[in-house]
């Protein structure tokens, strides 16, 4: 019914090997930075794109202004002191950082976590879970110049965050996953207002598969867009709902259970088509299985015991010499940290393993020729990419 | 595209009959109950010890001075002061806070146009200081252990018949355990007389590097073995764990490094003394004052010559402390040591029969009197004359010189709540055990159980070993049987000890009096110097303080070649001891290298 | 599971031995030489398709970096951490962009942060994170954080801290 | 927290200007041959000039009171803090009943909310952003890491003090503060303007020099003109 194909017959042809050849004095180029200040992008970074008219014909990603060193600020500090600064490294679903962490500094140290206390993490990264893709449909509505779902998401966002609030004592940064437990139990009646929360954001939701999904404008500027071929998944790297979304059920959370995932049941949303929509679609669904894990968890978890192991004195806490690896499936993927030991109060190294540190940068680059100006934005969001765990 | 995919989105337009959703006065919003706001202090808890400090990652803490917080024993005076250019709420420093003192309050607003107002000392005047609601830790959470290792002891049944040591010392795992509960504070620094440097030593332990712990300990006490056996350890009750646990057990820590390092690597660790410089000092008392000095000096180079009238050097150490508190072996090895420095020790020599004063005056650079407390107090009741009353402290000297003739009645009554009055009252209990086959002991004190002076483990130890311990009997009168035979204790209850004014005055309940059965009754109340060996001429030259000869700041008497140090001046107790031996050597040492010493 | 394998590719690719962190995770040590022949073992006949990440670990003291490349099985949840060591002093590893394209991502940080070149990597000498930066490559060792930040960024002044040790001794003892 | 290393010393070295940005001679399409100096070609070199108040106290108040009930913040996102802005920019804290609004570009922008620690490589994007703004223009610093450096205080690409960089009116201290507190920020921001104490703009204008020479000493690569206006 409508074609949106540019005319490209003015435009500058490939050579025999397929490639471009892009001379920005010819005139025919353009520079575009997309970014960092820019209301389409996810964060604080940028996007430089070479444009033809209105086609994208060369990005590159620029990361780094979120750069604060953490991987070497971490090895400054005592293994306690590495707690709070490792939820800074994702600002908007920082618990797994602190989840990683704690989990790989407990292997390391042989510190057993008392069942409660797993029970806990599982419920605090599904809450963090949701909140990450609260923040993922306000973006895809925005990036499309569909307000409204950010500002309902960003509101049903903010109910969780008072949740957040009563459990952990903080609304972004909790630091409440504790090497060797959590620091707390979860507050009187805490189920029955999560219920609320729950409750509330089913409704916003059936109303954002109206206004969203269902709408045709926003499947005619997403379907077909930014497909991700199911071939790319393994050298690029992608994992989670992107990976999802192209029919391979890649999910830490099955293949690999961790806390309590294998007392849960729920199963992991796929899609087919691994375009925009499609994206958006699985995270649509791994939304209900979020608030489905949520209630499985508050009604199973035990109702009492101890949520803290003993700790030696954090103060000269030395770990033996080792390395280990622990991962989590995040909203964005599969999301790791690398912890290497040398026997001193200090750790030796730490590794951040992002999800957006392969879809934002070797795979948007990817993606991103051919591309309308007009999709990047989308393309981007789709993603769903956190510059900082590019960086950290 | 179907009609129905256009027409579906205006469906939510049903919103526009919803209620807002936005907070009416967002200003006033609380935050929740345990929100990680601003930081509270009570400043009457909060001993100054630093922790906070040391766990806080963004170094956002300082501690400071702050006015009406006065320094003393247990509590620096120094609070915190926090930047929030720097904070980060991660709570840690809650979290590990020795007393609970540092909490949160859920206040979350400080805007301010000045970058440098965001510092302040919580607990002094900030709004939210009374607000209740705010972050605190769970109970139980501390990030710190807070049990101490239980120290290995023979049982009961297997020590009282025999003067084998009781406490066994840790193991490697054990003292790593313990010493990894020390928080570094160094709290106990300041409130142990000699300042030794327990910290370190402690990390030393944790770092299995028993030559550098061994070091840091004979930099500040040559009696490392001794103390760390029977040291009253008041820097136990200084040490910022106790707050929400036991105290660490410095004492024992001590006890653990000496005993891991042996006696020729002791010698070999500290290394060989200052060249020798020429000058010469005599100590008179071959105990733990005397001994320290002659330590410090002889290190320093000095020709030091200890005089000592009882048969074996160690003074009250062997003298006065019970063999299974402090085994003759131990005190040796740390003699030992000292003799390693070429220090003489002349034994049996009483100064002012087998020597004079005068001679120790014409021949040496300056003499240091360290000649401790060694006769007993009476407690002048009626019947406290004569055979069959005895003074603690000539009793122990007794026993532990063998002495055939010490009387080991079925019976005896203690009077003295010190720890002197358990010593006597558990070897006379092991006497009695061995030759009777059970104990019949019954020790008497003023004060009641909370406030024995002795060490809560004395009591402990003293119950299981099957001493009958009464608290707040005042005793009155010593009965005898018509032939003068000593047949027991008469006492009253003790109803107070001081009066309004604070004065030694005990006051009694009359109607309550009890007779305790014993045919040997031991005064333990106290000790006094034996100063006669100073001769007329001189003890009139000399100035005296109540009793005692009276001594300076920097121990040095009336007299410019005569110093005085230990119990005979000071008081109390080893560690006070040592800590006046190094002071008198330091003077010493100044007043040599200044010619101050004029003969 | 990891032992069978680790027996079956030995012999080939000279590897070190096994280290089992858990059931599902071993660390194995092997000649940089070899490296590229394992990975593509691993990847087309083992299942490791997927590259979990890429990384290196100064050992400044022994004068070498370690890389690790984090391989992992999807199918069988079985994790590898493959461990190189490279001498300090050269720094140079083969690129495998070519097996994993988002390699380069990697490798470029690692020259950025590492001074670790893989020549052939695309756009490797581009700047990735920093920019304008000429001191050390700042996650090794000898790059101190806090020496650079104060002798490059002014911290405001006025605070003075006390340790309780030292106070204490002063007040209590003035005279020492 | 490790020792420092007392031994280490920085190397200070000069970054050369990147090839594109060099003065050089091109021929263009049309066959002339013309010199170009990029960065000077396309940006006007004034130093800007301190906005003197208005003659009448009363017309300066009304111009005060107008600036203070039109705060339009640049969405720029500089660092973490940004999170907390978006629930403002929505209904359950509305922060456009105050007056407060956000702008795409700092051309319509006169409030700059440096959200949280700067990296050097954003320090230059956010002076760069300050400079276009449009005077009287505001800085606020959010959170901790403005103030004295926050968490990264020993951080190898953060900078510590804000103020040293750009004339900060308001700090909100806080890791991170929460929407309400930002709230009163806007609150006390606009007391402040109406007391005529917010004068940043002046005083980045006469400190100019002193301005510009703390933000050379840490931003090596210095590839743009002193005032990007």
């Amino acid at each position: 019914m409508f074609s949106f194909q540019p005319d490209r017959s003015e435009y500058p042809q490939p050579g025999l090997d397929g490639k471009l050849e892009i001379d920005l004095e010819t005139g025919k180029y353009l520079k575009l930075w997309h970014g960092p200040n820019h209301p389409g992008i996810t964060g604080n970074m940028s996007v430089e794109l070479t444009v033809c008219g209105d086609e994208v014909v060369e990005g590159k990603t620029h990361v780094g202004y979120l750069h604060r060193g953490f991987e070497k600020l971490m090895e400054r500090r005592t293994f306690i002191q590495v707690f709070p600064i490792v939820c800074r490294v994702c600002v908007p679903e920082p618990d797994f950082n602190e989840y990683c962490y704690a989990a790989a500094v407990e292997e390391l140290a042989g510190i057993e976590v008392p069942e409660l206390a797993t029970w806990m993490r599982t419920l605090i990264l599904e809450m963090g879970r949701f909140n990450s893709y609260m923040m993922f449909l306000g973006g895809i509505g925005g990036a499309l110049g569909l307000g409204i779902t950010g500002q309902w998401m960003t509101y049903v966002r903010d109910l969780m965050l008072d949740r957040f609030e009563e459990l952990t004592g903080a609304r972004i940064y909790h630091m409440f996953i504790l090497p060797g437990g959590v620091r707390g139990h979860l507050p009187e009646g805490f189920a029955a207002r999560m219920e609320e929360v729950l409750q509330t954001a089913e409704t916003y939701l059936a109303d954002v598969d109206k206004v969203m999904f269902a709408n045709s404008v926003f499947q005619l500027r997403t379907k077909g867009i930014g497909v991700i071929e199911p071939a790319l998944f393994e050298p690029y790297g992608v994992t989670g709902p992107n990976a999802r979304a192209g029919g391979v059920a890649k999910d830490v959370r099955k293949d690999s259970p961790y806390l309590v995932y294998d007392q849960l049941d729920f199963e992991v949303a796929t899609g087919m088509d691994s375009d925009i929509f499609t994206r958006a679609k699985v995270r649509r669904a791994d939304i209900q299985t979020s608030i489905d894990l949520i209630r499985q968890i508050l009604k199973k978890m035990p109702k009492d015991g101890p949520v803290m192991a003993k700790l030696p004195n954090v103060l000269h806490w030395k770990i033996p010499r080792g390395e280990t690896y622990i991962k989590g499936e995040c909203s964005r993927g599969e999301y790791g940290y690398y912890l290497v030991t040398d026997g001193s109060g200090y750790p030796r190294r730490i590794n951040v393993r992002g999800p957006s540190y392969t879809h934002a940068m070797a795979l948007l680059e990817h993606l991103i020729p051919g591309t309308n100006i007009s999709d990047v934005a989308a393309l981007m969001v789709s993603l769903h990419t956190y510059p900082p765990e590019i960086e950290r | 595209m179907s009609l129905r995919e256009v027409l579906t989105p205006f469906s939510v337009w049903k919103r526009v009959l919803d209620a807002p959703v936005s907070i009416a006065d967002p200003f006033s919003r609380e935050a929740s109950e345990h929100y990680r706001g601003f930081h509270k202090n009570d400043m009457e808890t909060c001993i100054g010890c630093g922790t906070c400090e040391a766990i806080c990652q963004n170094g956002a803490i300082d501690m400071v001075p702050v006015e009406g917080q006065n320094t003393e024993k247990g509590d620096s005076g120094l609070r915190p002061m926090i930047d929030y250019g720097r904070c980060c709420w991660c709570a840690l420093c809650v979290d590990i806070c020795m007393t609970g003192s540092l909490t949160m309050s859920n206040e979350y607003t400080w805007v301010d146009s000045d970058p440098d107002a965001f510092r302040f000392i919580p607990g002094l005047n900030e709004p939210w200081k009374d607000k209740q609601a705010g972050y605190k830790r769970e109970n139980g959470r501390v990030l710190s252990g807070t049990t101490r290792s239980p120290m290995g002891e023979l049982h009961a049944n297997e020590r009282i018949d025999n003067f084998n040591e009781i406490c066994v010392g840790y193991t490697r795992e054990e003292a790593i355990l313990e010493a990894d509960r020390c928080v570094e504070c160094g709290l106990c620094v300041a409130t142990c007389p000699a300042h030794m440097s327990i910290p370190d030593y402690i990390a030393a332990v944790r770092d299995q590097d028993y030559d550098r712990g061994l070091q840091l300990l004979y930099e500040t006490n040559p009696f490392s073995e001794v103390c760390g056996r029977i040291c009253t350890h008041k820097c136990e009750t200084s040490c910022a764990a106790v707050h929400e646990g036991d105290a660490i057990a410095i004492r024992w820590l001590k006890r653990h490094i000496v005993d891991n390092v042996p006696l020729e690597r002791r010698v070999e660790l500290i290394g060989a003394p200052k060249p020798a410089t020429g000058k010469s000092v005599a100590i008179i008392g071959a105990g733990p004052g005397g001994l320290t000095a002659a330590y410090d000096l002889a290190r320093e180079g000095v020709k030091v010559t200890v005089y000592e009238a009882l048969p074996k050097p160690g003074g009250m150490m062997r003298y006065g402390i019970p063999e299974y508190r402090l085994p003759y072996d131990a005190l040796d090895r740390d003699i030992a040591v000292i003799e390693a420095m070429g220090v003489t020790i002349k034994c049996a020599t009483v100064v002012g029969v087998d020597v004079q004063m005068e001679d120790l005056r014409q021949s040496h650079d300056a003499v240091i009197l360290a000649i401790g407390l060694q006769m007993g107090r009476g407690t002048r009741i009626p019947g406290s004359e004569g055979a069959g009353v005895e003074r603690a402290v000539d009793l122990l000297r007794r026993i532990t010189a063998g002495d055939p003739t010490v009387p080991v009645p079925e019976t005896a009554v203690v009077i003295g709540g010190g720890n002197v009055a358990f010593d006597i009252a558990r070897s006379m209990a092991r006497l009695q055990k061995i030759k009777y086959g059970r104990v019949g002991l019954t020790l008497t004190a003023l004060e009641d159980r909370a406030h024995f002076l002795a060490d809560k483990e004395e009591l402990v130890e003293g119950d299981e070993e099957g001493v009958l311990i009464l608290d707040s009997r005042g005793p009155q009168e010593v009965m005898r049987d018509p032939s003068g035979q000593v047949t027991g204790l008469r006492t009253w209850a003790v109803t107070s000890i001081f009066d309004a004014e604070g004065r030694f005055a005990p006051a009694y309940d009359e109607s309550d009096e009890q007779i305790h059965q014993g045919a040997l009754v031991i005064e333990a109340i106290g000790q006094m110097a034996d100063t006669s060996l100073l001769g007329d001429a001189l003890t009139e030259k000399l100035e005296w303080n109540r009793g005692r000869i009276k001594i300076d700041s920097e121990m040095r008497t009336s007299e410019p070649w005569l110093f005085a140090a230990g119990d005979a001046v000071k008081g109390p107790d080893v560690i006070n001891a040592v800590a006046d031996g190094h002071r008198a050597a330091r003077t010493v040492m100044e007043a040599i290298a200044q010619g101050e010493v004029v003969q | 599971m990891m032992r069978d394998l680790h027996a079956l590719l030995t012999p080939r690719h000279a590897l070190g031995p096994l280290e089992i962190r858990r059931e599902n995770l071993a660390f194995v040590t092997l000649p940089a030489s070899n490296l590229r022949g394992f990975l593509t073992e691993l990847r087309d006949t083992q299942g490791f398709s997927h590259l979990v990440l890429l990384t290196a670990v100064d050992w400044l003291e022994e004068g070498q970096f370690q890389l690790t490349y984090m391989m992992n099985n999807r199918a069988r949840d079985l994790t590898l951490g493959v461990r190189v060591m490279l001498d300090r002093t050269t720094a140079q590893m083969d690129s495998i962009h070519d097996l994993w394209p988002t390699a380069a991502t990697y490798q470029r940080e690692l020259k950025e942060m590492f001074g670790i070149t893989f020549p052939g990597s695309p756009r490797l000498d581009e700047e990735f994170i920093l920019e304008g930066w000429t001191d050390l490559p700042p996650y090794r060792r000898d790059f101190d954080s806090l020496a650079y930040s104060q002798q490059t960024y002014a911290e405001r002044p006025g605070r003075v801290t006390h340790d309780p040790r030292e106070y204490m001794k002063s007040k209590l003892y003035p005279g020492g | 927290m490790k020792d420092i290393d007392e031994t280490f010393r920085k190397i200070d070295a000069t970054v050369p200007l990147r090839e594109e940005l060099r003065p050089r001679t091109v021929t263009t399409p049309d066959g002339q041959e013309i010199t170009i100096e990029p960065l000077k070609d396309y940006f006007c070199e004034a130093a800007p000039k301190v906005h003197p108040k208005a003659y009448f106290q009363i017309v300066e108040n009304f111009y005060n009171w107008a600036r203070s009930n039109s705060l339009w913040i640049l969405g720029f996102g500089t660092g973490c803090g940004a999170i907390e802005m978006r629930p403002l920019m929505t209904p359950r804290f509305d922060a456009y009943r105050y007056g407060v609004q956000w702008r795409p570009t700092p051309r319509q922008a006169n409030l700059l909310i440096i959200s949280g620690y700067l990296s050097v490589k954003t320090l230059k994007r956010a002076i760069r952003a300050y400079e276009q703004m449009q005077g009287p223009k505001y800085v606020i610093g959010l959170g901790s890491c403005t103030i004295n450096g926050g968490m990264y205080w020993d951080s190898y690409n953060t900078i510590k003090r804000l103020d040293d960089y750009l004339p900060v009116d308001l700090y909100i201290a806080g890791c991170m503060p929460r929407p309400e507190a930002l709230l009163h920020g806007f609150i006390e921001l606009k007391k402040l303007i109406r007391a005529g104490k917010a004068e940043g703009t002046n005083r980045y204008a006469e400190n100019f020099a002193s301005y510009k020479a703390a933000q050379k000493s840490v931003i090596k690569d210095w590839d743009m003109p002193d005032y990007n206006w």
